[in-house]
């Protein structure tokens, strides 16, 4: 190849190419050692958004673990306790676009806690085994009980009890504490937004 | 990497990937240029004849250029080859290359020769690379026409004005004139218009694809719910 | 569905206000027909009936209810201040092209009412502006300068142009901006369409424009801030820059309150709610950049009046102001967006 | 004359003030039932003292306060508890909350009571807690206990004291026929409040379209230091903040209290509730509401019971039930629909508004935002509610909140002036919930984080640990094969070692053995189920078709089912017995994967299915769970576990039998249909 460049009559514009090439090189590879980055701190801002639930419904051993996995590439529909919201908020952080949920990984539903009936509990501590957040208070052929307030709702404890006395039930009920105003319902008062353009067969 | 379906590469620099209205590259050239459909195919052809070459090359040299210097290189390669078709065309179409003016120079920074040269050429043999920038340049150069056919019609109620500047002086009557008595419709002409059908073209693949896309998704199967679910916490005893 | 307070609501309401901005450009309307013939409102009633069939178009095509949405008038009003803006006896095909792109481009490509960043009747206007500049330029001349056409005459220059041949003269802006030669005194003698103050007509268009602002401003469908500030603005702007009527002059404060679409841009174009700046001093902002755009653009750029670019160019900027112009909230040092 | 000081925006609805002004305060009577909510005021819900069937005397204490946030309740007459139970209270969610429910027995008894007239012999103290113990909380609207709102720090000097007569609802005049006719009181009362709080000037804020309130309120603080202040008519003006800004030009900083500028604000009623609770002892067991609306034939005011049904009240002004749409608790601008008439009247009912439909019409469907920025020029509080709504329509929070959301007082002038119909306070309303949930939801995950790392970093430590113990026997075996060897022969370790190798490499052929076996299983339960889904097609056309194949093709399908059945149980045997094997001796990872592949197994199963076989799939597991429950009972039993085990146990049998049969029972139910 030098050969057929060296018989062209711009040597000159060559050698300035070549020398140019030289010097940017040369800072390219200052560059590349020098502003080298470490580690990922996106990682824990997407874990930032994850629900931290741990219920592994995404696939992976814990919430962080699939904070690191978006970070690397994976989808992000995957997490149904995070919800559309969920995968809002990383489609805006990661500057992709939102895609619905992955229903191989779940539905989104409202949020629950575990509830032990204790009479039925035998001590097993199957429970307090799969419990993610220590969230359930017990010893060996006691009683178990669920701390309420820690739970997050991942059901990951109903499975592994023996005599199936784990129920998941709604984390708030409705009431007259968390009732609040919802948003007016787009359809019922036609106020529009752009998104509603959408579905038009069901507007038509 | 290897096996590279051709029958892929055609699908996606013609409509899944399209360039022009996909990719959204090289739209400086797509929305100055597409006046008239002779300017596009012109501009088309050339940005055809600089993807290929500068793909043929990129893809011959991708084993032997380091990773940091890898876009000075493909630069230098592309404006060669770009110098190349601009003297071509001085010498074979002069008024073309006249009418054309910066824009075919601005080949060199059209987004759509780098990015096949880093996204694809880089990363694949000299066959696929070929017909990658082969077929990229059709899905442009597509593009182009159907804009610059759309834009002329629109802005002057004929088609296929001044052919003759590309295909010499026995095209010069292939002018249609679509609507007699037209009054010149200056908005489509200037580059408002370029951004309104450019717009409008992607909205109609996009409607296509919504399409295709329900069809399909109406005999897929419904996935299993929760199906991938694993334990995190271990080993229950 | 449960109800939330407030219970009781206001006597204002969206067809209203448009009813009302209707309304109020009746006078105008009335000076124009009188000055010019009936081409004004030839064209007003045919781009009205255009507009509607337009934005009927566009609702069906978004799946949208008909009844519900026509009935905001939104499509009337946006139809009617281009039509005004039009020179009159303006061909049926010009309307049509106007009209489609206010309403289908301008408005329903970016969502419709309220969602839409550019004044439509504007945005319409600017196309074909640049689009068929000989047909936009072209003014009848008015009564007592030329012969008026009669009403079948404004009927056949609309429907069947070709048939029609009018007289065309340039409008006093057109003539003060190529002059470069006489004193603006022999401007007006040596021009017949210049009358006491500005053009004859013009002048008492612009005024009655200005009578159906003061209604629309007593009625409370805008407030004074915008319309005030533009043409205080361009008021200033002619006056710093008046030579007292030499070759070169801009012409007099004056001349341009009263001239091309100065009191009609004020009250009926700058007031436009979905296209302005919001806060009050958002507002005073807005209108004063318009009114100095205008006096720029008459003076000194390629078109003879100014308002709807100046318009346009605002229009862009009023997210910018209204987010520089966030007033200060109860309770709070001066915090947010700042001055 | 004082300054009068303005405030941005307002608005000027139709009063409507006259029609409930014809006639003076009427006495409402006490009505047979009283229903008392525990919760009438903002801040923790009172406790329950009386347990049902005590009889309570008129102005006895019956919920106690359960927190400094939180006033007492009295009984409003006497009578018995008739129950303690949740009831449907005002409140618009229409959800029920604990009452008290009292019947009363018409004596009307009052308990020992009295006050003391010379009030200025008590210090501050004593007077906060009289005012509080008679259970006061804001008249009105808000209901923020008057005490509370008192107890200033000390090092936070009062300016100024502003007694609220503005009343700037339209259709409400409870405080303005209250200044008529009790102007006195107000006085009194006003006096009281000026002893607690020691401020430089008391203003009484009123305004100018109540003017006979003026005059009765000027002549009754003739010669008093107290100054009545007239001002414009606009609304809000009666907002604390809006009032504060018109009588002092001082705006309340954002998120704090009036205190924080030097100001206390009180209102009428809350005086004369003051002045009561300290003069004669009296606690809060009545107030004055207005009843209005083309809905009642006489509109007027009521000193009415707390307690009381609004029906009743209703009644008393000649209620229509078919000329109201709907009833609404407050004024037409802040108050809010009430799910039925039964509800109970409570401290801050000030108006009972029943208008007819042509009066307050319901809401046209909204329009689109025209930004016409009528809204930002009504707005008291200076916001922009138009950009607040396209916020909250998208559901921006962060910018909601850079718009001061929080600082909105959902007073409802936006929405009242809106031309589009926008139910703007609607979308703040649900906004600023919305943001509260994802507080509370970003501090919980935080916090589940926070713990899951923790469990992570202990079941580490304890891997760590048993690692170590592993290393140290083994370290003490390698030394004691050493010793055995430097003792005996060197052979027999390396043969050892051999075993071990070989022993290692039977258990994983075995292990890959299962595993393939695992595959085989499932694979027949697949293919075994596509067969019968093809079978079951073929049926069902057939059975359309009328075809008299249909029989043979349903055994045929009958088989398959039962062989799919089979199949499953197979790999569910299989599975269960498995992972229990494998669980305790294998490597964690591998009893997590088998847990992984059940789990999927099982959801895969569940939902591929139609819903007979999933009834079907249902059963099959409840009867497997019940025979595990079975053997283990057994076992238990042979063991002689502790009785306990076995008791839980044996319950968990007969609840799994009963669950089987009601699985059998809906099997049955989805085969018939």
């Amino acid at each position: 190849m030098t050969d057929l460049f060296a018989q062209y009559p711009l040597l000159t514009a060559l050698i300035a190419l070549v020398t140019l090439g030289a010097v940017f090189g040369a800072v390219l590879g200052f560059a590349a050692e020098r502003f080298k980055t470490e580690g990922n701190p996106i990682v824990d801002q997407i874990n930032a958004i994850l629900p931290q639930t741990q219920c592994g419904q995404c696939g992976h051993p814990g919430c962080r673990p699939y904070a690191e996995a978006i970070a690397n590439g994976e989808a992000i529909n995957k997490c149904p306790p995070g919800g559309e919201a969920g995968i809002q908020a990383l489609a805006d952080l990661l500057d992709v676009e939102a895609i619905p949920l992955d229903e191989e990984h779940g539905e989104e539903s409202v949020k629950k806690v575990a509830y032990i009936r204790e009479p039925e509990c035998i001590g097993c501590t199957k429970c307090l085994q799969a419990c993610p957040v220590d969230a359930i208070l017990g010893a060996a052929k006691q009683m178990h009980t669920i701390i309420t307030s820690e739970c997050t709702g991942c059901d990951l404890c109903v499975e592994p009890c023996p005599v199936d006395c784990i129920d998941m039930v709604p984390a708030e009920e409705e009431g007259l504490q968390s009732w609040h105003w919802e948003l007016p319902d787009p359809v019922a008062r036609k106020v529009e937004i752009i998104a509603t353009d959408a579905p038009r067969d069901e507007a038509a | 990497m290897a096996d590279v379906s051709y029958r892929e590469l055609s699908f996606n620099g013609l409509w899944k990937n399209n360039p022009a209205i996909v990719q959204l590259l090289g739209l400086c050239p797509l929305l100055a240029v597409t006046g008239s459909v002779v300017n596009a195919i012109g501009l088309g052809v050339a940005t055809i004849m600089v993807l290929v070459c500068s793909n043929t090359s990129v893809s011959l040299i991708r084993n032997i250029v380091s990773d940091a210097v890898r876009l000075p290189a493909f630069v230098m390669i592309i404006a060669a080859a770009v110098t190349c078709i601009e003297l071509l065309m001085q010498a074979f179409a002069y008024e073309m290359y006249q009418i054309l003016g910066i824009f075919l120079p601005l080949i060199t920074t059209n987004c759509v020769i780098l990015g096949r040269a880093d996204g694809f050429a880089a990363k694949h043999g000299l066959g696929p690379s070929i017909y990658d920038g082969f077929i990229m340049g059709v899905g442009f150069t597509a593009i182009l026409v159907l804009l610059g056919g759309l834009r002329e019609l629109s802005g002057t109620g004929a088609l296929f004005a001044n052919m003759d500047l590309l295909f010499g002086p026995g095209a010069a009557n292939w002018e249609m004139v679509v609507i007699a008595d037209y009054q010149p419709f200056l908005l489509a002409i200037l580059p408002p218009g370029a951004f309104i059908f450019t717009g409008l073209i992607i909205a109609v693949k996009n409607l296509i694809d919504d399409r295709i896309k329900k069809r399909q998704d109406a005999l897929k199967e419904k996935p299993v719910k929760g199906s991938k679910r694993v334990r995190v916490t271990g080993t229950i005893s | 569905m449960r109800i939330t307070s407030p219970h009781a609501h206001g006597p204002m309401s969206t067809p209203r206000v448009m009813l009302n901005v209707l309304l109020a450009t009746v006078p105008g309307i009335v000076v124009m027909t009188h000055f010019f013939g009936f081409g004004t409102l030839v064209n007003i009633l045919w781009g009205g009936l255009v507009a509607v069939a337009c934005e009927a178009l566009a609702l069906k095509l978004r799946g949208r209810p008909l009844g519900f949405y026509l009935k905001d008038y939104s499509a009337l009003v946006t139809a009617t201040l281009l039509c005004i803006a039009l020179p009159p006896y303006s061909p049926w095909w010009l309307i049509a092209v106007g009209i489609a792109s206010a309403i289908l481009l301008a408005k329903h490509l970016y969502g419709g009412l309220g969602y839409n960043p550019f004044n439509p009747a504007m945005a319409g206007y600017v196309i074909l502006l640049i689009s068929f500049p000989v047909q936009m330029t072209a003014w009848a001349p008015p009564r007592g300068v030329g012969e008026l056409p009669g009403l079948l005459e404004a009927l056949q220059a609309c429907f069947t142009p070709a048939a029609f041949d009018g007289v065309t003269m340039a409008t006093p802006l057109d003539v003060m901006k190529q002059n470069n030669s006489l004193l603006v005194k022999d401007l007006w003698q040596q021009n017949p369409q210049f009358g006491r103050w500005a053009g004859v007509g013009w002048e008492w268009a612009n005024l009655a424009f200005l009578a159906g602002g003061a209604w629309l401003l007593y009625k409370r469908i805008f407030t004074w801030h915008a319309p005030v500030a533009m043409l205080a603005a361009l008021t200033l702007m002619a006056a710093l820059f008046n030579d007292g009527g030499s070759s070169a002059s801009g012409g007099s404060p004056l001349f341009h309150l009263l001239s091309g679409a100065t009191m009609f841009g004020a009250f009926f174009i700058v007031t436009d709610p979905v296209t302005s700046a919001v806060s009050v001093r958002g507002r005073l902002v807005y209108g004063a950049m318009i009114g100095a755009l205008v006096y720029i653009i008459r003076v000194r750029g390629n078109y003879p009046d100014a308002v709807a670019f100046a318009v346009l160019i605002m229009n862009f900027a009023a997210p910018f102001i209204d987010y520089y112009t966030q007033p200060r909230t109860y309770g709070h040092q001066r915090s947010g967006g700042g001055e | 004359m004082r300054k009068i000081y303005g405030f941005h925006g307002g608005i000027h609805p139709p009063e409507n003030k006259h029609q409930s002004l014809r006639s003076p305060i009427a006495d409402a009577g006490i009505p047979p039932e009283l229903v008392i909510p525990l919760s009438q005021h903002i801040g923790a819900p009172s406790r329950a003292v009386v347990a049902v069937g005590d009889r309570v005397l008129k102005g006895q204490m019956i919920a106690e306060p359960s927190g400094f946030v939180s006033v007492p309740v009295h009984a409003p007459t006497s009578g018995t508890i008739a129950a303690v139970e949740d009831r449907q209270i005002a409140h618009p969610s229409g959800h029920a909350a604990p009452c008290i429910v009292i019947a009363s027995d018409g004596r009307d008894q009052w308990i020992e009571h009295g006050g003391k007239a010379d009030y200025t012999s008590l210090d501050k103290a004593e007077l906060l807690e009289r005012i509080r113990n008679a259970g006061i909380a804001g008249m009105g609207g808000a209901g923020f206990p008057a005490a509370v709102k008192l107890s200033v720090k000390p090092d936070i000097k009062i300016e100024t004291l502003i007694i609220n007569g503005t009343e700037c609802e339209p259709y409400i005049t409870a405080d303005d026929v209250l200044m008529r006719e009790r102007a006195g009181e107000i006085i009194e009362g006003t006096n009281i409040l000026r002893h607690i709080v020691q401020p430089h000037e008391t203003l009484i804020g009123i305004e100018d379209n109540k003017p006979e309130a003026l005059a009765a309120m000027r002549a009754a603080a003739e010669g008093s230091d107290i100054d009545i202040v007239e001002f414009p008519t606009k609304y809000p003006s009666g907002g604390e903040k809006q009032l504060i800004e018109i009588l002092t030009g001082k705006q309340v900083p954002s998120g704090g209290l009036p205190a924080d500028v030097g100001v206390i604000c009180q209102n009428v009623g809350s005086a004369v509730a003051i002045r009561d609770a300290v003069v004669d002892g009296r606690p809060l067991i009545s107030r004055i509401t207005t009843v209005t609306g083309e809905g009642v034939a006489q509109p007027q005011n009521f000193e009415v019971l707390l307690g009381t049904s609004m029906h009743y009240l209703l009644d008393k002004a000649g209620y229509s039930a078919e000329k109201n749409r709907r009833l609404i608790m407050g004024g037409p601008m802040m108050g809010f629909t009430v799910p039925s008439p039964d509800v109970p009247i409570v401290k801050t009912t000030n108006c009972l508004l029943a208008p007819a439909e042509s009066e307050l019409p319901t809401p046209p469907p909204a329009q689109a935002c025209i930004r016409c920025g009528m809204c930002a020029e009504a707005c008291p509080v200076t916001l922009l509610p138009q950009q607040m709504f396209w916020f909250a329509q998208g559901k921006e929070f962060e910018k909601l909140e850079l718009h001061n959301l929080f600082d909105c007082i959902e007073c409802g002038a936006c929405s009242w002036v809106c031309p589009s119909n926008i139910p703007l306070v609607q979308y703040y309303r649900a906004s600023k919930a919305e943001i509260l949930q994802l507080r509370r939801d970003t501090e919980k995950s935080e916090h589940s984080r926070i713990r899951f790392e923790a469990r992570q970093e202990r079941l580490a430590k304890e891997e760590a640990e048993k690692e170590a113990k592993r290393a140290a026997r083994k370290k003490a075996a390698e030394e004691r094969a050493q010793q055995a060897a430097t003792a005996g022969g060197d052979e027999d370790p390396i043969q050892a070692a051999i075993e071990r190798a070989k022993a290692k490499k039977a258990a994983q052929q075995a292990g890959g053995g299962e595993v393939s076996e695992l595959e085989k299983l499932e694979k027949a339960v697949a293919t075994t189920r596509k067969r019968l889904e093809t079978a079951t097609g073929k049926l069902e056309t057939a059975k359309a078709e009328g075809s008299d194949l249909v029989e043979a093709l349903q055994t045929g399908v009958d088989k398959t089912k039962a062989k799919l059945e089979a199949a499953e149980k197979a790999l569910h045997d299989y599975q269960q017995a498995n992972s229990g094997e494998q669980a305790k001796p294998a490597a964690p990872t591998d009893a997590a994967q088998a847990a992984i592949e059940k789990a999927m197994a099982a959801r895969a199963a569940d939902a591929s299915l139609s819903p007979e076989d999933k009834a079907r799939g249902q059963l099959e597991k409840l009867r497997q769970r019940l025979e595990k429950s079975r053997t283990k009972l057994a076992e238990s039993r042979e063991n002689g576990d502790e009785e306990k085990i076995i008791e839980a146990l044996e319950a968990t049998v007969e609840r799994l039998s009963q669950k089987v049969a009601e699985a059998e029972k809906q099997l049955q139910e989805t085969e018939g249909a």
